[in-house]
Formats: C-alpha cells, structure tokens, sequence
C-alpha cells in the first residue's frame, strides 16, 4: 500500500493524515476515494487559499463559487447560471471526444442548478497551424521554427476540438454564441479547451446539491456506468491487474449528447413538479465527489450501495464504480414518497433512475457492495484536502521596463502590408470557419451571434438582454500576470460594453503550469490579484470557476491563460449596438487615449517575435478609472441610441479595429489618427509615482510612431461611430463622462483609409475581407 | 490491384451510443432477444500495386491514421487481390 | 372559410431540439395555435397541420430519422397525410420523413462532411402548394441552414421523375436567384432544399423557417411558408 | 445465440461524400493509387435463439427496416452460431 499512494498522487504527509483520520490504514475504496478527492482536480490544493482573493458577493449574486455553478439575478424573477470549465488534458488526447465531454460536462453544472441552458461559449488556445512568417527576429534568434509535424498536429487537434464542441452542442440544442482561440507556441503540447455554459432559471426553481432529510433515497439517473477515465487511478488499475490491465483499463470517454438532451429535459420535469431535494451532476471522480459533496454540504451521511449501481461491464470492482467517470449521470436526493412520480417521469425519458443509497445522519460516506461495508470515510473530511502555499519566485523573463522601441525599427513596408498580415494572423482573422459549425441560432434568443464583441441573447419573457464573452490573453499574462489579469477582465467587460450590456459577474477559469513550481506558483497568484482588482473596480463579483493546473508539455508550460466569462445585461434587448460601421457619412471616434504599445501585441509576435512568435517586454497597466469611465460612457450613449457602431481595440490595435468595423459593415472608411493626444499608459513611466503623474501627458500628437498608432495595443480604446447629427449630444456625452475621444474621420468609400504621421495606407475593403475570411482555410491547408 | 475491406469498432469498453439506441429500438419493430449491438465502419477501397504485403502496411497506415481513431476505435482489414470472388469482404 | 384557430401539432421526439422554437414562432401567428404532441401519443389531438421539428431526434444515431420514423405517432402521422393533412418537416423532420417513405430521396452527409449553420438563399419553385401559396415562384427568399445531413440524393428513386412532376419546392440559391454549384451548401442533387410529396401536402426543408420569424432575430422570410399553411387551412 | 455481422454499403451509384472526402485526404498521407473508397456501416449483435434460419429472416427485416437505407445503401450479413471462432465477421 505504501508505494500505492505515491502512484496515486498523494505524498507521504497526505497518507499518514488519511491514516490518521481514519485510525487506520485505510481499505483499497478508501484510498482511491482520498487519492481523487485530495487530487488537484477535486480538492483544488494549490489554488483554494489564492482563490479566497476573489471578490464573490454583490448585489446581484444569489449564489457564489461552491455550488456547481454561480447563480446572479437579472430581475423580473428570473436569474441566470453559469460557470465554465477546462477539458484540456482529455482533448489533448482525443480531441473529438476530449471537446465533447468537456461542453457535456458543463452543460450538467448548469442544469444540476435546475436552470435551463440558453448558450455555450468556447475558450481554445492550440499551436501554431502554420509557420509564422519569416522575418529577423529580435532577442530570439536562436528558436527554430515548430515541426511540420507539430503543425500538422495542431490543425488536428483545432479541427476535431472544434467539431467535437459543435457536435454536442448542436445536438443538445444550446447554441454557441461566441468564444476564443488563439494559436500560441507554448500550447503545442497542451491545448486548452474551456467550455461555459450560460442558464436562465426561475428564482424558485433554483435547486441545489445540498443532501437532506435522513432516510431520502439517493438516486442516480442517466447512463450506465463503465470504466470511463477513471482519471487518476488508472495507476491503481495497473498496480491491481497487472494480469489482465487490456481488458480492465480505464477507456476513453465517448459524449452521448442524445442521453445528455435526455437528462436534461427529465431532470427539469423533475424540478418543475418538485419532486427532488437535492440534484448534483457527476463530473470528475463521479459518484465519489458528487455523493461526498452533497452529504458534506447537508451535514449528513449518505450510504452508497455500489452493487445496485446499473454497469455497462459486468466485472466492475467497488472501488471502480466509486471513481468511474462515465458521462451522463446525476445524482438526486429524492423524498421516497416521490420515488414513484421521479420513476415514471426517467421511464418516459428512457432513462435508467436507480435507487443507490440513502441519506443518513451519520456525516460519513459509506460504501457497500453486496451488503459488506468496503469503505467509510468522513464526508466533510473528504471534501477538505490539505492545502498548499508554494514559494512564489518571479519568473526570470519578466521585466520592469517597456521595450525600447529604438531597437524595434519599424519595418520597412508600407502600413498597408501590416495591416494585410495582421488580418490574415489566425490570431485575428475571421472565425466564421469555426462559428458555422456551431449551431449559434437554436432557442431563438440570439440577436448578435458569434463575431461580435460579446453575443447578445434576448429573454424573450421579459424583453431584457444578456450579453456573454470570453477572453484572456495568455501572451500579456506570460509577460505580467498582474496585469494580464486585470486586462482579461477588463476587456471581457469592455466587449459586453460595446453591445450595450452592463458587465455584472463573472466566472473564470484559470489555465496555468505546475503550481508546484515557483514561478508558477508567481503567475497565479498575480493573475488573481489582478482579475480581482478588476472586479472590485467593474462591480463584477466571481460566481464560478474552474482550475486547471499542471498544462505542461515536455518542453515548457504554456503561457499562464486566465480566461474570463464575463455577464452583462441590459434592460432592452432591442437598444443595442454592433462592431460594423452602418452609414456613409457617419463619424468615426476613438474613445480612450491610451498609448498602444508594442509590447505583447499581435505585431510585435509577428513582426519581430521569430518563428516561435516570442512576446516581449511589459504590457501596459490597465487604468481602472479610466476603464470604469469608458464603459459607463458607452452604455450610456447606446442607451441614448447614439452609437451606430462600437468596437474594442484588441488584438492587432486600432487599425485592425478599424478595419474590422469596415469588414463587418461592407463599407470603408477615411481616417487620420493625427489628433489622438495620447497618453502613455503605466508602462510607459514604470519609474513615474502616483497616478497624476501616470496619466499625464507623455507626449503630445504625433508623438507616436506610425507604426505603433496602427498596430500597437493597448487597453480602454475603443472605435465608434455615430450619425453625423449626433455630433454634439455625443461630445456633450463624452465630456461629461470625462472620457477622452477624437474624431478620426468619415465612415464611406469601398476603401479604409488611414493616415498617421505622415504615413498612411489603403486598402481596398473587398480585398482585405478576402485576406481576412480565408485566412483560417488557408492556414488548415484547405 | 487489390480490394480492400477494412472493419472499424468501438474498442472494448468503450461507450457505443449509436448501439445502445439501436438496441433501445429495436423491441419496437419487434425484435427482442438482440444484445451488444455495436455500430462500427465498414470501409472499402481500391489500391494499386503488386505486392500484398506493401499494400497490407499501407493500408495498416490509413487505418492508424485516417481510417479509424485508434483512441477510442479497433481495426482490422481483408486484403484481396483483384479478381478473387470469394471470400469478398466475408 | 373556416373559423376558430388553426391547431398545430408539434411532434417532439426524445432529441429534437427545435420544438420550442417552432411552438414559440407559431404563437406569433394571431390564427394559430401550436401544442406539442408527444412521439409515443397515440392520436394528433385535433391537428390541423403537422409539424415535425428540427433536432436529432435519438441523437441522429445510426442515421438521422431512422429510429425516429417508428415511433407510435409516425403511424398518426402517415395516415393524416394519407387524408390529406398538412405535414411540414422541417430539417431533421425531413429527414424522418424520407425515412418513412413519405418523401423521396435520402439525407446523407454533407460534402464537406461538416455541420454547417450559416444564412441559405432559396429560390422558390413552387406556389401552388399550401406551403408556398404567399410566395412568388422565382423569388429568393433567406432562410437558415443548420445541419450536418442535408445532402439530398433522389437516390435510386427516379430522379427525373421526382423534377418531372415539380416536386421541388426550394432549391439552394445565390443571391440573385441562380442555382449554381457555389450557391449550393452540402452538395444536394440539383440544389434540393425542400420537396413536396406527389399530393402537395407534405413538404420537407433542410432550412429552418422558424429561424426567420421575427427582425430581433434575423428576419422574417419564414413567416410566409406558415403564413401560406394558416390561409390553406382557414380557406378549407 | 448466434453473432452477427451486418455490412452496410453506399448503393453502386450513390455518391458517397464520406468516401470521396477520405479519397482526397489520402495522397496527403502519401497514399496514392488509391479509388473507389466507400465508407459504410459495420453491426455487429448478438441474437438469441437457436434456429439459423429464423435469426437470418429477423435480421434481414431488421437490415431492410432500421440498419440500412435501402434507398441508398445495400446490405449484407454473416449469421455465426456463437463458439465458432472460424470466419468470426469476415
Ligand atoms: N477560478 C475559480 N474562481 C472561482 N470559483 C472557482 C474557481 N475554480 C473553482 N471554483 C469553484 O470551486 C467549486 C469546485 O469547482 P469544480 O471542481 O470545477 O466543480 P464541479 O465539481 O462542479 O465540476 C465550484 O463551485 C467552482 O465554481
Ligand atoms: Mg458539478
């Protein structure tokens, strides 16, 4: 037993306290039971003490992170659920697969709270699907470019994760309205799959998994139980079969949408004729954690009988029913006058509902097979792993000081060809390719679909609107946590801003290396503290999350990735905003002054970042007065119905902002980015003390390089564009916001033109639309 | 030339949805008494050549990766030259 | 001209995911009234007009609309259509009635072996139906595709037979109304979007006319294959 | 008891988009020389009983009915008395 343990991921002190809590050694069930709940993945270790940073209460907060899901009210009675969550590993090894389990898996948190699930968002970051283009690299001369192979691996994995996303949703009947990818180096050998689920619940059918009422039956319902990815005790498999391990390994776990579809409609039947006390999904460790979870949460017991458990393989040991993580269950607490009604509504759903256990007030999980007791553990105790806080030591490639654009000299091509290959980056190019695979229309509340800036669905019994996106830069996270933190917040508020939508929570998930290093354990503690000090400005509490630890491949980890699902509502659905410019004529404005940068950017990845597309140098500090301002400011002027366009500068900076606005309307437009009076951010006087100073005037118009105007990044910029006849109620609005904009010219032409400093570009708005739509065919080698 | 029949199945252990609705289904067409139903590919081809054992290793190359997912799926082929009628496929 | 309020059955089998939203467009309809009918009823309860809903029902296992096509209430439903009642199918209700022999053709994968769900141009062949009676033949009408087998093939029906007698009623389209190769989304026979039965009283689409209901959502060009039912049902 | 093994095949005639698509993959691979790639279905179950005949004519209803379309795919089946290893599917 003793090496048993270790191969089980728990250390020498967690077994001797296993001992301890159970005045003995404990019997073969009770260590996989411990070795899954105190693993990483269930008992969250390394990030519990961190994740305590969170701000997790507000106004609208009915229920915070511990449930399976964070619940906030939207009003009119109604509220809404959601969480995301990662499915990395798995889909770094069956991509299909790995992908559909993961929105399966979610989709369960959403409907275990008793809402119905209204969308889905995707949250993807791979490898590089085709060589970066050659170009003298700065201070990363020696990389070589990835293999053809790992390439070649990456459209694979980018291929089926998408098609395995797609495959359950669609089948499901939940659209996917938005979400993320980004193609990075670091994310060769572990791709990142994230999956949120967004639901719509009545206050009163809210239900939680809280165990109650001695006596009440434990039920399971929903598929058969086989040795699906028994996770981390396919070591335990190994070391207790050697004789027969093909037969009894552990199998990939394979989505069945339809007996998912299924679940779901039975489980709110249920709900909705209050027939359960309590309802859990089984997720990772299965029956283990979710019976333990709720018999901890309730103060009570629960007696799980494993041998009444419906298996699809015959054979099926105690310890394996425990831990198997077979898709497509729940687990019910059902009154047993109910046990009748809850029977027949699964029978006419076709679905296996088994009486399991009971509830008992005994606070412990006790396991039987065939009338033995084979394990009995504490449920509180199970549910309380030890915790860990490792040294934090700040990784070696951080630096204080922004790049010194000097040693960075704009390349020598005209603007027009930048803007051409940012467009044509998989980074920034169109996601149609992904988008219509997703069904995004079903339920009929999608009034922005994928594309925008944050998808916006109506409640059709209200009228009122929910805005949702996704974001979180790795390549600005890498180069400062803290601020990439705050920055992914930010902007995943900015874009529900842009449609109009006021952000009001958020769920995260957080995607990060081995915590049990240094540096790792740096980034995310940083990372946090930053998101944190985002919400608390943006009035956006954490509801829910998800971590995801230990994203590492052979050669590096990938780039520490929060990734933030941010919430916004509005009271009208129908008073919104998009990304396109509308009308010829109307006036283009920037809001916001701060100083794109190169550092970070998708330009400098490009241009100067060598094959493997090395970020460099220190992102500039989000201003959270400024941002809280700007995004007041735009929801005000939407609300008024004086925007006709709004877009957040991302990736690519201004001028890829720009001309997505011209792609998104079919129109042009002819600007000048002269007048911006721009202000350098933090970054740009790291040495400079105290916040006046920090917002002052570095440098007055002009003083930015071309280059950098149009390509540059930076936080808090956004493009919009209005009705010439607004001009003053809009300025009037601006002002009183005391946000900075500039008018940068007139919507109008076939062509975006652009001019800065003496330098300029033009391009045709057909042409760079075909750069822009292909880019992710040609770089899949179709 | 050889004509070839490739067998693709859901591994061992692995859940077979399409079979589980196929045996969910079939009592009501009035088949009972049908069991472990599982819904696997059936693939034919066409390949040039002269050498059975090359196209035999080609073909085990499709399969690996084109073919079937060798993650969740098992495989296995008929390889017979052009011209033999019997035991096609069977 | 008949009274009261047009009643239409929506057949929601385990998987079908459109049945809401087929229900929810049909009470904006001030004549219609929409109920949802259950695969395992045993009678239509009244229908004037069938309507089987997009979805994967039995999660297109094995192929879409096999498993389907047995349920008790598929019975109901050929020998509604046998009198004449009105069926719409819509997606992978279309697909369950090929299936059951209530159309012709098959629904294969899509040639490009993907889910597709993007905005579809349709030219419009057919108005003397009771599907397409508010449309002009000619005209191009939006309507969202969303499928992952919408390939019609008139398989080893009679293809020519199938065009002879005009039972196409959509076919896939560019913007200007010519049906070219381009313009066609998953590689159906004769750019096939929707076929009617030789009495004209069943129609399958592989677009979803539901989609396009309401401007707040993308659109109102479904209203008329609806509308056209409602007026078939109320003029007798 | 007998296993079965049911073989669905696109209709000669009937374009296959599953197999066309695995035929322009292939020289990717470098597979050339490769036609004709039909992409069908593989059943395998278990039937109860114990007069051969009967299980066949149980099995082609179900083939005719439910399994293959027969609109565009042909079928074709091995019934096997379970215990014979012989032959087991192909
Ligand atoms: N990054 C995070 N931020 C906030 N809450 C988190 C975070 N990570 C996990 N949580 C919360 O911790 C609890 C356990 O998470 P998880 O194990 O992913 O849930 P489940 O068992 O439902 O899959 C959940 O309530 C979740 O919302
Ligand atoms: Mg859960």
């Amino acid at each position: 037993m003793s090496e048993l343990y270790e191969q089980l991921g728990l250390t020498r002190r967690e077994y001797e306290k296993i001992c301890s809590i159970q005045g003995r050694e404990p019997t073969h069930v009770e260590l996989a039971v411990f070795s899954l709940m105190w693993s990483e993945h269930c008992g969250y270790k390394h990030s519990k003490p961190l994740l305590k940073r969170f701000p997790t209460k507000g106004e609208h907060v009915l229920q915070g992170p511990g449930e399976n899901a964070g619940i906030v009210d939207i009003g009119g009675g109604l509220a809404v659920v959601m969480k995301i969550e990662s499915h990395n590993h798995p889909s770094a090894v069956e991509p299909y697969q790995g992908a559909a389990t993961g929105v399966g898996g979610i989709i369960r948190d959403i409907f275990a709270m008793g809402a119905r699930p209204i969308c889905g968002l995707d949250s993807l970051r791979f490898g590089e699907i085709e060589p970066l283009p050659a170009r003298p690299a700065r201070g990363a001369a020696a990389d070589t470019p990835p293999s053809e192979a790992t390439i070649n691996r990456q459209r694979y994995l980018f291929e089926q994760v998408v098609a395995g996303i797609g495959g359950y949703g669609n089948c499901m009947g939940i659209p996917t309205v938005a979400g993320e990818v980004y193609f990075e180096d670091p994310y060769a050998g572990n791709c990142l799959v994230n999956a949120m689920t967004v639901g719509l619940v009545r206050h009163d059918q809210i239900i939680r998994s809280k165990a109650a009422g001695v006596g009440n039956h434990v039920v399971l319902i929903g598929s058969k139980t086989g040795r699906d990815g028994i996770g981390g005790a396919s070591v335990l498999a190994s070391q207790v079969f050697d004789e027969t391990l093909e037969e009894k390994r552990p199998s990939v776990q394979v989505g069945d949408p339809f007996t998912e579809k299924k679940l779901l409609e039975a489980c709110l039947e249920l709900l909705r004729r209050g027939l359960l006390v309590a309802l859990q999904d089984l997720g990772a460790a299965g029956i283990t954690s979710s019976s333990s979870e709720m018999a901890a949460k309730g103060g009570v017991g629960i007696d799980l009988h494993t041998d009444r458990v419906p298996l699809r393989e015959a054979d099926m040991e105690p310890w394996e029913i425990m831990i198997s993580e077979s898709q497509e269950r729940m687990l019910c607490i059902v009154a047993p006058e109910n046990w009748e009604a809850v029977k027949a509504v699964c029978d006419r759903w076709d679905l296996d509902a088994t009486i399991v256990g009971k509830v008992t007030d005994t606070r412990r999980l006790r396991v039987f097979y065939h009338g033995e007791m084979v394990g009995d553990m504490d449920a509180e105790a199970l549910a309380e792993p030890p915790t860990y806080e490792v040294p934090q030591e700040r990784p070696a490639h951080e630096v204080d000081e922004p790049l010194d654009p000097e040693a960075y000299p704009a390349p020598d091509v005209a603007p027009g060809e930048i803007l051409t290959d940012l467009l044509g980056s998989p980074n920034i190019a169109s996601r149609r390719w992904i988008w219509e695979q997703y069904d995004h229309q079903v339920q009929l509340n999608t009034v922005i679909g994928p594309g925008g800036d944050a998808a916006l669905l109506r409640v059709k019994r209200t009228g009122a609107g929910i805005a949702v996106c996704t974001d979180g830069n790795g390549r600005q996270t890498f180069l400062d946590p803290y601020r990439g933190g705050k920055a992914a917040v930010c902007e995943a508020a900015r874009n529900v801003s842009c449609v109009g939508a006021k952000p009001i929570a958020i769920t995260n998930c957080l995607n990060f290396g081995n915590p049990d290093n240094g540096p790792i354990a740096y980034q995310l503690a940083h990372v946090i503290e930053g998101m944190a000090q985002a919400c608390e400005a943006l009035g956006t509490p954490v509801i829910s999350g998800n971590v995801s630890l230990y994203n590492e491949s052979f050669e590096q980890p990938i780039y520490p990735t929060p990734v933030v699902g941010m919430l916004g509502v509005m009271d009208d659905v129908s008073v919104n905003c998009t990304v396109g410019f509308k009308r010829e004529g109307d006036l283009v404005y920037l809001l916001g002054d701060a100083m794109p940068v190169l550092d970070g950017s998708e330009y400098q990845k490009r241009w100067f970042g060598g094959p493997r597309g090395r970020p460099a140098g220190r992102i500039p500090d989000v201003d959270l007065e400024a941002e809280v301002a700007l995004q007041s400011l735009l929801r005000e002027a939407i609300a008024a119905r004086l925007l006709r366009s709004a877009h957040d500068c991302s990736d690519g900076g201004p001028a890829v902002a720009v001309a997505e606005s011209c792609l998104a309307g079919k129109i042009g437009a002819v600007l000048t980015l002269d007048e911006v009076p721009w202000v350098a951010g933090s970054a740009g006087c790291a040495a400079a003390a105290g916040a006046a100073e920090t917002r002052a005037r570095a440098a007055g118009p002009l003083a930015l390089r071309p280059d950098l105007a149009l390509f540059g990044e930076a936080p808090t910029l956004v493009v919009v564009s209005i009705a010439a006849a607004d001009i003053d109620a809009f300025e009037d609005l601006c002002e009183a916001a005391g946000v900075p904009y500039t008018r940068l010219g007139t919507v109008g032409g076939a062509d975006l033109v652009m001019t800065v400093g003496g330098a300029g570009l033009r391009a045709s708005v057909a042409a760079l639309d075909e750069v822009y739509e292909s880019a992710l065919r040609r770089a899949l080698g179709e | 030339m050889y004509r070839v029949s490739v067998y693709v199945t859901p591994k061992a252990g692995v859940v077979d949805p399409q079979g589980a609705v196929v045996e969910r289904a079939l009592p009501a067409l009035g088949h009972s008494g049908v069991h472990n139903i599982r819904v696997g590919r059936y693939i034919t081809l066409e390949v040039e050549g002269d050498d059975a054992g090359k196209v035999s290793a080609d073909v085990d190359d499709m399969c690996r990766r084109l073919l079937a997912n060798p993650i969740i799926e098992d495989y296995r082929f008929d390889v017979l030259p052009v011209g033999t009628a019997a035991g096609e496929g069977t | 001209m008949r009274a009261g309020p047009v009643r239409f059955g929506i057949v929601v089998f385990p998987g079908s995911n459109c049945e809401y939203d087929a229900c929810h467009v049909l009470s904006t309809f001030p004549e219609a009234e929409p109920y949802y009918l259950w695969h395992k009823d045993p009678d239509l309860r009244g229908a004037d007009c069938i309507i089987l809903p997009g979805g994967f029902s039995y999660g297109d296992y094995l192929r879409t609309g096999a498993i389907a096509r047995f349920s008790p209430i598929m019975q109901e439903v050929t020998a509604f259509a046998a009198g004449g009642g009105l069926v719409l199918g819509i997606c992978n209700g279309f697909q369950t009635l090929t299936e059951a022999h209530l159309l012709h053709g098959a629904l294969r994968r899509n040639r490009g072996l993907r889910f597709i769900c993007h905005p579809q141009y349709l030219r419009v062949e057919r108005t003397d139906t009771p599907f397409t009676s508010r449309l002009r033949v000619g005209q191009v009408i939006q309507i969202p595709v969303n499928h992952n087998e919408g390939n019609w093939t008139a398989g080893a029906d009679r293809l020519q037979e199938i065009e002879e007698q005009g039972l196409v009623a959509f076919r896939y389209c560019d913007a200007e109304g010519n049906v070219t190769e381009a313009a066609n989304p998953n590689g159906a026979t004769d750019n096939v979007a929707g076929i009617l039965n030789e009495g004209n009283n069943i129609l399958g689409m592989m677009p979803h006319p539901e989609r396009v209901c309401e401007d707040l959502t993308g659109g109102t060009d479904g209203r008329a294959v609806f509308q056209s039912m409602i007026d078939r049902v109320l003029e007798g």
